[in-house]
């Protein structure tokens, strides 16, 4: 089963919810270690995109991709805007124009997700970022390739869950939490979370 | 959280529509995207200045605008760097053939977001320049942070930028004059106690009953060290220590020396800070010719205050004397 | 209590240290007893205008003295009037054959101070008038109190008093003025949080998480209620209401509308109260043709604001678009 | 026993002993109802007092009393220094230059030491003032008058006492506490404490 612009979509509307949910949540994670607006800034840019999408649904899911790319661009501000949007614009680029998306395409795109994050941030492994969460959630859904879009998803949450989880003793070298030298260790990383969330939403639309 | 505002979301655009009823002689507010723009904008064969960032820093940068100093400032949510469009819109409002200075403060959302809007300029074959002002000696300038923070000196280089663009400089003179700013240009602050965003609700971060923060910056991140609260003598040595051997700054050096408020330091405790300044300079031999005391670049309602000199010349001592006429600064105009 | 001063006995005098190095073109300090004095002072021929009062409410006075506005200040300790040798210290260093006005803001300790100061005067045979101002609607002027508190309009009227008294108006005349502007200027303030007086160490007066004080004083003295906290849109329209009501002020008058920070308050929440009381006013058919906006007359690090009114007229808008330099008031200069 | 100027000096070292040991509690009831500086000031000014006497007492009792006048009244600042100054001249004044102060010299310079305070401060009894302990302590001394100059004071220390208990239900009329209206029932005033103290430490050097 492929990825419909719908099903892109109803994806992207779920993020939103999940991103709602754990808002206060990521408002405190950046408390801690860097200014606090984290939650609220991907808050205000996954409700825009659903506005976008409530508006009308583009007709391919690169399209649908593409709105969502511009919408966190214009929207979301601080760093993770043009982290997440770049990430959205690639992974848009990528799948061009076809009408539906295969696991192959899903893989592509997220390769290219984190292609476009490292491109624009300059994070390497360790850094402790959203390329923490990113990079082993590509990994994972490389491995799982052969399998559907479900299964490359869900595995791509799973990586991404646990390479958020080894920000924790991370200290970090990127983003405003290098500020803080030693003292960011012990901390789990805004951006690394709200990308574990973003997968694990996408994987559970895709089920 | 008490504060005198509406719905936290709409507390910027708010603001700006006060902003520009105060200083319609000024300035004038465009919406959605918010940019400030001066009132004569576009000014004809004049090199654009334009700066920006997360709001909450007031008067920076909208308080700046006017003749003198910034064309255009791109107000973002609080804290939050301002998004491409944003800035483009600012670029749109006042940029011709002389071009467009960007200034940029280095945190990684305001380097990102103005690189992508720089980039959109270029594909309408607008010359756009950026520099990025990292003055703050608090985080160490290496690989392994996203390098020093724009703080105080981003004031000092705005008003020396704008006057140059003001008297007619090209863009290449303008550009080339920042980088001279930002290359002998040094802060370092200090926190009391920690700002509330709005949408928050809460403190940005939990400092004891004794304790300062050594190195903040104007969102509050931690910077170097915490330290327990300490006379005014001992914690001005701190810091004008800190930043005369950052650059460094040696005897018969002659300086510009800001003394800035983070917002809710009451004026008589910035004055002490600032006597004591000016004293332990003038103890090495640093010569102070020109000075700035005030709440210029803040962190909301922060008490705290930070230290920025300037190293001074013929040149930027005139640039910074020549009329300004903004909200925030204003002389001979 | 976190503080940055040293011994809290000196705090005064030390940021006045502070004050003369930032702007010596402007002023000077003497010390014991504390005075700040116009740096040209005494003007030959010209009144002097002299104002004064505790400390803790900066830039009032010291940062008002200067070209166009007052020729001395005399700062008290943090919240206590100054005492009489001081003022008489102040009329001394300015005041010659055109006599001096002196500007008291209505408080028991200040009247009584300026009364004694002023009463030493006349024994040297120097014409010496004052003025009370005591423009705060919060307070019932009644026999059962000791009447209005004099805050925000202080500031209007020594920018004003200070324009006529440069343009070489006599005292008669200089003093009528300020008697018109008294007459005419009508304030509230609220509080959100209390200050803390260097001596004392702890807050003034303790206000709930979700209280705001309606009708505080420069000192955080209470006003009328305290009411729970509320949007920005229903407090402002309630300090509109308080101040139009007073005077009453009415539809097709002019006015400056004055937006005064009590110190801590984000400009961010400053401008954006303004900007609703610029709409209340246009509603009511209230024309608002200047304003000033910011942290002029403030109590230490207590977040809130104050609304101030004047009703204008030509001769009163002339006098304050005329020339000042000051440290926290600066145009045409 | 009459006064000697060194009595007279001995009393208001007395009196500023007492002062800095009530400083906090006097900061406290002006932080109450006031603006918290009434301890700050008189403690400023007393010590200032004894600064003045420790360079030469003058020779006579009035003299003595000047002295502490103008001093109180160029360090003390606020409503308390010239209404505190007032008294002090205004009784300097009554004993003009007498070598010594008997007990009736002591009822006069009482009595003119309120009429300073009241014609400065324009108080009536009731106003929840300094002037409600003094009214008081005027009265008992005149009352003892025929007594020596320790039982006159030791009447006027228990006459301020009680006027100064008096104000904690009265609704401030006069000085800063008036614009609590009613919310300035149920608190001490300051000034009246101090006072009280003030009488209390003569009271103590002449016994
Ligand atoms: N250079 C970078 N590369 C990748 N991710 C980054 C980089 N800098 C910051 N981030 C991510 O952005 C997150 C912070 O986003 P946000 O709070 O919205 O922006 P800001 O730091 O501007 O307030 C961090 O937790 C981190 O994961
Ligand atoms: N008009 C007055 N007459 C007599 N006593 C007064 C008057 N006004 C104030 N006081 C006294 O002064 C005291 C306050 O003194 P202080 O705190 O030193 O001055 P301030 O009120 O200026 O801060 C009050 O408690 C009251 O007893
Ligand atoms: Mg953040
Ligand atoms: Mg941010
Ligand atoms: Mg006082
Ligand atoms: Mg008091």
């Amino acid at each position: 089963m492929g990825c419909t612009p719908e099903g892109v979509a109803n994806a992207l509307r779920g993020a939103a919810a999940v991103i709602a949910e754990h808002r206060a949540e990521l408002i405190e994670l950046d408390r801690a270690i860097g200014d606090g607006d984290h939650g609220e800034n991907m808050n205000r840019g996954f409700q825009a995109v659903v506005a976008a999408l409530d508006g009308a649904v583009p007709d391919t899911p690169g399209a649908v991709l593409k709105l969502a790319a511009t919408t966190l661009i214009s929207k979301v501000g601080g760093a993770a805007g043009p982290l997440y949007g770049t990430a959205f614009l690639r992974a848009s680029t990528v799948v061009s124009n076809q009408p539906e998306l295969g696991a192959a395409e899903v893989v592509a795109a997220l390769r290219a997700g984190l292609e476009g994050v490292q491109a624009r941030g300059k994070a390497v492994e360790g850094d402790k970022t959203m390329v923490d969460a990113l990079l082993p959630a590509v990994a994972a859904a490389e491995k799982a390739g052969g399998a559907d879009v479900a299964a490359v998803l869900a595995a791509a949450a799973e990586g991404a869950a646990s390479g958020a989880q080894s920000t924790v003793d991370l200290v970090a070298r990127k983003g405003r939490a290098s500020y803080l030298g030693e003292r960011s260790a012990g901390h789990l990383d805004p951006g690394a979370r709200s990308t574990a969330l973003l997968l694990e939403a996408f994987a559970k639309a895709a089920r | 959280m008490k504060k005198i505002i509406n719905d936290p979301a709409d507390v910027v655009t708010e603001s700006l529509r006060g902003l520009a009823a105060a200083h319609a002689d000024i300035l004038r507010v465009q919406e959605d995207p918010n940019v400030v723009v001066r009132a004569d904008a576009p000014v004809a064969g004049k090199v654009a200045v334009i700066s920006g960032g997360g709001s909450g820093h007031e008067p920076l940068h909208g308080g700046f605008v006017g003749l003198g100093m910034l064309d255009a400032a791109v107000p973002g949510a609080v804290f939050t760097s301002p998004t491409p469009d944003a800035v483009q819109a600012a670029i749109s409002a006042t940029t011709g053939e002389a071009g467009a200075l960007l200034i940029v403060k280095n945190y990684t959302g305001d380097v990102l977001n103005f690189e992508t809007a720089g980039e959109l300029a270029a594909a309408e074959d607008l010359d756009v320049r950026s520099v990025v002002i990292d003055d703050d000696v608090a985080v160490a300038d290496s690989t392994y942070t996203a390098g020093r923070r724009g703080v105080g000196g981003t004031v000092l280089l705005e008003k020396i930028a704008g006057a140059a663009a003001e008297r007619g400089d090209s863009l290449d003179a303008v550009e080339a004059l920042a980088r001279k700013v930002i290359g002998q240009v040094r802060s370092i602050g200090v926190a009391l106690t920690a700002p509330t965003v709005p949408h928050v609700g809460e403190p940005s971060f939990d400092l004891g009953a004794d304790e300062i923060e050594f190195g903040i910056g104007i969102h509050g991140e931690p910077g170097r060290e915490r330290i327990p609260a300490e006379p005014a003598d001992a914690l001005v040595a701190r810091m004008v220590g800190a930043i005369v051997e950052d650059l460094p700054f040696g005897e018969g050096d002659r300086v510009l020396l800001f003394t800035n408020s983070m917002g809710a330091t009451p004026l008589v405790e910035l004055y002490l800070a600032h006597g004591i300044a000016e004293r332990l300079l003038a103890d090495r031999g640093i010569m102070v010719e020109r000075r700035l005391v005030g709440p210029y670049i803040t962190s909301l309602e922060m008490q705290g205050i930070s230290l920025t000199l300037l190293k001074l010349d013929d040149e930027l001592t005139e640039l910074w004397d020549a009329p300004v006429n903004t909200a925030a600064l204003r002389w001979k105009a």
